[in-house]
């Protein structure tokens, strides 16, 4: 390019590398956090065009303010039954979750992940889905299950990996699988739950279902290639799924920043495939349940695919092998602006009259006490730290394949002349 | 095995569009997707005709992300439907790779049963068109070292089609790699003769029906006593003019299925020749031959008279314009004999 | 859920296949494809945040009026000697297409790809961006390689694979790789160059170096994964690059709606990463020069990526191998309303006086001429379908590492062995 | 090879850091990029400190996407930088799979060499820790089938870091696959033992400065006659351990790269000793140990006394309780040395 040849005089680029507010030893402030009032954001129509309410994408939709009460076109009316019921489902998740993570330092298996402080994203989902939409959920979603009343012992029959595991002791801790729950199998690789999710929902729209799909995957996930894939197809095909994006702002030691939260908020990617898009306040479980189910009347209505960002917060470590005080302000947590989704609920319903402090109390120890006893009647089906027997070791060779072919078959009796051979 | 005995003359797209199409007509969970298999009827025409038949839900382009093609898949053989997702050639399978081996293969064994993916995924595979590196490719090798998927190769029209309706029908994903170069005639590898189209040929006689040929059964193509050879694919035709050409008495063992693995009918044929020789066109470090090799010395050791030799593809990628220095054709395969036969 | 225990009445769900509006047969109508004036959209300042320019990426930047005349903010201005020196490139790449395109059909060679009516895309970025500046083209930008000057004889002899050819035959046609003029290695898999510039273009903004990077893909290719982590890279790091997204309305058979132009504009994905987001007529080679420039501008002063989608048509077929007119209706090419970037430049140019219809011819006559001389130079080293040896057997096993290993070594001389045995 | 004398006790994730930390200070273009690999230091901590000396731009976090993070580190490449991408979990770089095998590894051949992508991959692999299936697997032999790609597995604190300064300073990519299990100790393969520590062992013993292993060369951990066994990375330990126990006079090969081979010392020790063992932890079928078994066959065929055997991971995932009956262990080794000596 003769215009070009002489290299002009340049400033010299350089590399924006994201860095958290906060690091530990940090005290931490909010203020710049933009949280705008609650019943603040419109309600668009169930037939509304997406690119009609993109400020959606950009806002919070919130339905409880500062007292308690909920405002605004959002507010989803709910009986006070319901309310307590969605309550409860909330604070056993958390005491399940305190349980099992206690399991886990004990010995009693090998790993767990607790979902603390993001309790209202899975349990409002529950309630706003009907019981057989598929739920296509990652790690933090086990409200959904609570929610949905599965049986507690059999969650942790699958965390100790002992005898009663539907699973046969195949998957990690906390890697469910509960059809008869609509939920899917959990897997360990980020994110290629959302391309199967979008699948189901178009497989349920080409059979002329009325079932729709949903799925969940954290800030972090949303950079993989799979979260691209899945949006491109729902948009192309608009099929009816929920994208959920629980923004709980920490992907392990990761800000959000990482997955592009500098730059915009992750409902503007359904902007950018022109679906319609809501950010939603995560810890407000009205706001969840709202917008879930306008999603979901959209979707099975055939207006198409909604992506969800909830914005909340991981109040404990990524997993029972993190240490988050290792790379975040430790008053991030009890610090979090838009509070805890238990304690807000609960004052909603005590605003209401519905609801005090005496009930919570003792509601807090009836669910540890249910808890527990279900702990104990899952413990008797074994723990993973009681050894290896809690499944026949052929277990290990069913279902590679529907029929076991001729090479598991050989490896299989080679495995049970080794373990006699171990006098096991 | 067929219910329907009316034959016609197919090329190996052909016979691969009937198996759709008789699949399609039977079960209304059968559905086909995939980059230009709709309207278009795929870059090598092997979904012509389908979308017309069976309506755009059935049969439907997708947007061009592979991991995409087969996600979506397997929420959809979740869902309870048995798609057939084509992937454009093989050598663009890498994106989809995890999607196929941490999901399609590992569904059913980390839901205890409770979900599984009923995939069957097309792709064209291997050289000989010039194609150039990405248009040539034979991963093969790759998805046999991955547990909870089957591997299918078809080497004729009539095997294509059975062998694709069995692959349909099988609750677990399979791998359904198709042979383009010889999707149009037999090829005994000397590029510089005039092609041969299927009509001479045997296995290009198809019926129009259902019939189905097992997943984990080899073919012997040709029984003999002089040694083994165990191949597949494209190479099933090279081989056999080869040995025809030299006259040879070889058995030659077309795998069809590389897993499940028919070792029966392997160890049989090595157990009887004493002599063994492995032919694909893939490359050679970690190929499905060293899988073979290793197969066959463990359980033929003491019956082998010489060493197993493998005759592969070179370990680079293949090079577009020195295309034929690279397929291991009639040349390659015949020092190969030489040696094996040689004491 | 309790309250959802019973099935509502519900309707079917249906699934949206998208089709294109024209099939073969089908007469054309493009009435409803808005297109906006010439000169109408703003040009932000340069350092003006994405989000305060979304617009930017729904409408169109289009300098040249239907008379030929550049209008509004973002015409660039160019001297006429510039002008009719991208004329000249854009009718030397036409002809070079136009040459290759009659050799494959001659046998000389396996493939060929044009770019037919959108020179303009790939003319204009390489006068807009400075020579240094590095490319990472997919397989329709070959214009950008003989803007810069490149030798055709060198690009042919890629295409022939024959003596001359830099990359030894190991290539297939059209996958050229340029260093010496900053042109990247093309792939034959689509969209993984989009990471990769974002890579190089971090790696230049990590050293403080001044080069920024510029790639491209097809509307189609953006479905791709890849194309997802590079916008979230550029976004997360501010890279210092431009991505263009060509959109040419088809991707083989396949028409733009699938890769989801019926939802949004592809600009639009800018959007949903907070990025900077252009929608440019690509027919118009002003407008990409002058988006181009201000793009490279943004990115040279630390502004970060923008994404620009160029929209155009594909006015021949996919590559050789491809047929359009199964699939699209054969009025599509003629009709499309924004017109052909070589007849539109040179329009401008004779309105500005600057230019006539006898330069014109005489400039085709000349340029025909000199692809045909180039041609003949090239073909002298050989051609395709003169047999194997245009390269030494051994190079075959080169530039598989740096230093050829024993395996290799062995598969050389087995190779040599047979091609002795072959009485080669 | 060592330019720096000073010693120091260090575990296999000291070392790797080690290697980085001293690559990264001799040469500017050395880059650290990864998934938490930052502030944090990596879940495995191996980049621990790393950027708090050198700096943000030149080893940070990067998003969650392995296609990404692997294609921007070729582009870095193809700049001139030498780019150390980590994979988090080796069982997570499939979604990286086209980046590695039609990209990186590809760059230099279909540019004729103009083109370089000078990347160290380094991920962590394979079982005993309970990670289940997604965070156990042993997926070198997909690498061994690429033309392309050299893929290095150390053993020990000492060869990791001259392993992987010999990774970083080649200018092809490498996948550097670090034996989770062995990070804190080397491991016998007795589960229900106390778990050690590298400080007893002699390789736990590393230099403080540069020194590098050159890649392509194995490790005879143990001469002996009574017959070779081939093995790399967790599975040295066990079968040195398993070994010593039954007292047999083995000659024990650490290959440390697998592409390219030592085939010289592989095909000299069994040619001595007349007879094989495989030993890996990833799952059988096409494996790297059926490469390694048709090798040896080709080889050494008229050397051999008895059947070469392989010892590996079994054809499912990785099951999560029955880990340890999964593992190829000390009984399962001591099953093939039995078989493998009877006559
Ligand atoms: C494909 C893949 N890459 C990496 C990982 C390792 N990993 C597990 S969880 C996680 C962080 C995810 O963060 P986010 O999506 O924000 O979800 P959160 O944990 O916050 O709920 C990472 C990197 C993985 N499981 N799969
Ligand atoms: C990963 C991958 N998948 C599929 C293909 C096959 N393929 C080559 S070009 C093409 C269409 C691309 O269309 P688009 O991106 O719009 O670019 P255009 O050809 O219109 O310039 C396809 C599907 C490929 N080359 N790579
Ligand atoms: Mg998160
Ligand atoms: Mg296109």
């Amino acid at each position: 390019m003769a215009q070009n040849e002489g290299r002009r005089n340049l400033r010299s680029l350089e590399l924006h590398v994201p860095e958290p507010k906060f690091r530990p030893g940090d005290s931490v402030d909010y203020s710049d956090l933009v949280i705008p009032p609650a019943g603040s954001a419109p309600r668009p129509d169930i037939d509304a065009r997406p690119d009609s309410f993109h400020e959606l994408a950009y806002s919070l939709v919130r339905v409880l303010d500062e007292k308690g009460n909920a405002v605004g076109p959002w507010a989803p009316r709910l009986a006070p039954d319901l309310l307590r019921e969605m309550l409860r489902n909330m604070a056993l998740t958390r005491a399940f979750d305190e349980r099992m993570f206690r399991a886990q330092r004990q010995g009693k298996t090998s790993f767990y992940m607790k979902c603390t402080g993001e309790e209202a994203v899975a349990v409002a989902a529950a309630y706003a889905l009907d019981r057989d939409d598929m739920c296509f959920p990652a790690y933090r979603q086990q409200g959904l299950l609570i929610s949905r009343g599965w049986s507690l012992v059999d969650m942790m029959n699958q965390i100790y990996s002992n005898k009663g595991d539907r699973l046969k002791g195949k998957q990690l801790p906390i890697m469910y699988s509960v059809k008869d729950a609509g939920f899917f199998s959990i897997s360990g690789n980020l994110t290629t739950q959302y391309p199967q999710a979008v699948g189901w929902a178009m497989a349920s729209a080409a059979k002329g279902d009325t079932r729709i799909a949903a799925t969940w995957c954290g800030e972090g996930s949303t950079a993989e290639g799979d979260f691209h894939s899945a949006c491109t197809f729902a948009s192309v095909y608009r099929a009816p799924v929920i994208l959920n994006v629980v923004n709980n702002q920490w992907a392990i030691s990761s800000f959000s920043g990482f997955a592009g939260a500098e730059s915009t908020t992750f409902a503007a990617r359904a902007v950018g495939y022109g679906i319609a898009g809501l950010r939603v306040d995560g810890n407000d479980i009205l706001a969840v349940y709202a917008a879930t189910e306008w999603a979901a009347e959209r979707a099975r209505t055939n207006q198409g695919p909604t992506l969800i960002e909830h914005f909340t917060y991981r109040a404990e470590g990524h997993s029972t092998s993190d240490d988050p005080s290792q790379y975040r302000s430790a008053d991030e947590s009890s610090e979090w602006p838009l509070g805890d989704p238990i304690a807000r609920l609960k004052q909603h319903l005590v605003a209401l009259g519905e609801w005090d402090e005496e009930r919570h109390a003792a509601m807090d120890l009836e669910l540890a006490e249910t808890v527990k006893a279900a702990a104990k009647e899952s413990e008797k089906n074994g723990i993973l730290g009681h050894g290896l027997n809690n499944h026949p070791f052929e277990s290990m060779f069913e279902d590679v394949f529907e029929e076991m072919p001729w090479h598991l078959r050989e490896q299989c009796a080679q495995m049970l002349e080794e373990q006699k051979a171990a006098g096991l | 095995m067929s219910d329907e005995t009316v034959n016609t003359r197919m090329n190996m797209i052909q016979a691969i569009n009937s198996a759709m199409d008789v699949m399609m007509e039977r079960d209304p969970d059968v559905i086909v997707m995939g980059e230009d298999v709709g309207f278009f009827g795929g870059v090598f025409r092997a979904t012509a005709g389908l979308q017309k038949k069976y309506g755009k839900t059935r049969v439907f382009d997708t947007p061009i992300t592979e991991c995409g093609i087969i996600g979506v898949a397997v929420g959809m053989g979740a869902y309870g439907l048995r798609p057939v997702p084509e992937i454009q050639f093989a050598d663009y399978i890498y994106p989809a790779l995890d999607q196929l081996v941490s999901e399609a293969a590992r569904l059913r064994y980390r839901s205890g049963g409770e979900f599984t993916a009923p995939l069957t995924v097309r792709s064209p595979f291997g050289g000989g068109i010039f194609g150039g590196q990405t248009h040539s490719q034979s991963p093969e090798g790759i998805f046999t070292h991955v547990s909870g998927v089957k591997t299918v190769i078809p080497s004729t029209p009539y095997d294509a089609k059975g062998l694709l309706i069995a692959a349909i029908e099988d609750n677990d994903p399979v791998i359904f790699f198709e042979p383009k170069r010889i999707y149009n005639g037999p090829f005994d590898g000397r590029y510089d003769k005039p092609a041969r189209n299927w009509s001479a040929h045997p296995a290009g006689e198809v019926p129009e029906g259902y019939y189905r040929i097992p997943l984990g059964k080899a073919n012997i193509v040709r029984e003999g006593e002089a040694l083994t050879v165990l191949c597949y694919g494209t190479m099933v035709h090279v081989v056999e003019a080869t040995i025809e050409g030299l006259g040879i008495d070889a058995e030659i063992v077309d795998l069809r299925t590389l897993v499940p693995l028919d070792i029966e009918t392997i160890e049989a044929s090595v157990k009887k020749t004493g002599r063994c020789l492995i032919v694909h066109e893939a490359t050679r470090t970690s190929g499905f031959g060293a899988e073979l090799s290793a197969l066959v010395q463990e359980r033929c050791f003491y019956h082998l008279e010489a060493p197993i030799e493998r005759v592969t593809g070179f370990d680079t990628p293949y090079p577009h314009s020195l295309e034929w220095a690279y397929f291991p054709g009639p040349v390659r395969i015949t020092e190969a004999l030489k040696k094996i036969l040689k004491d």
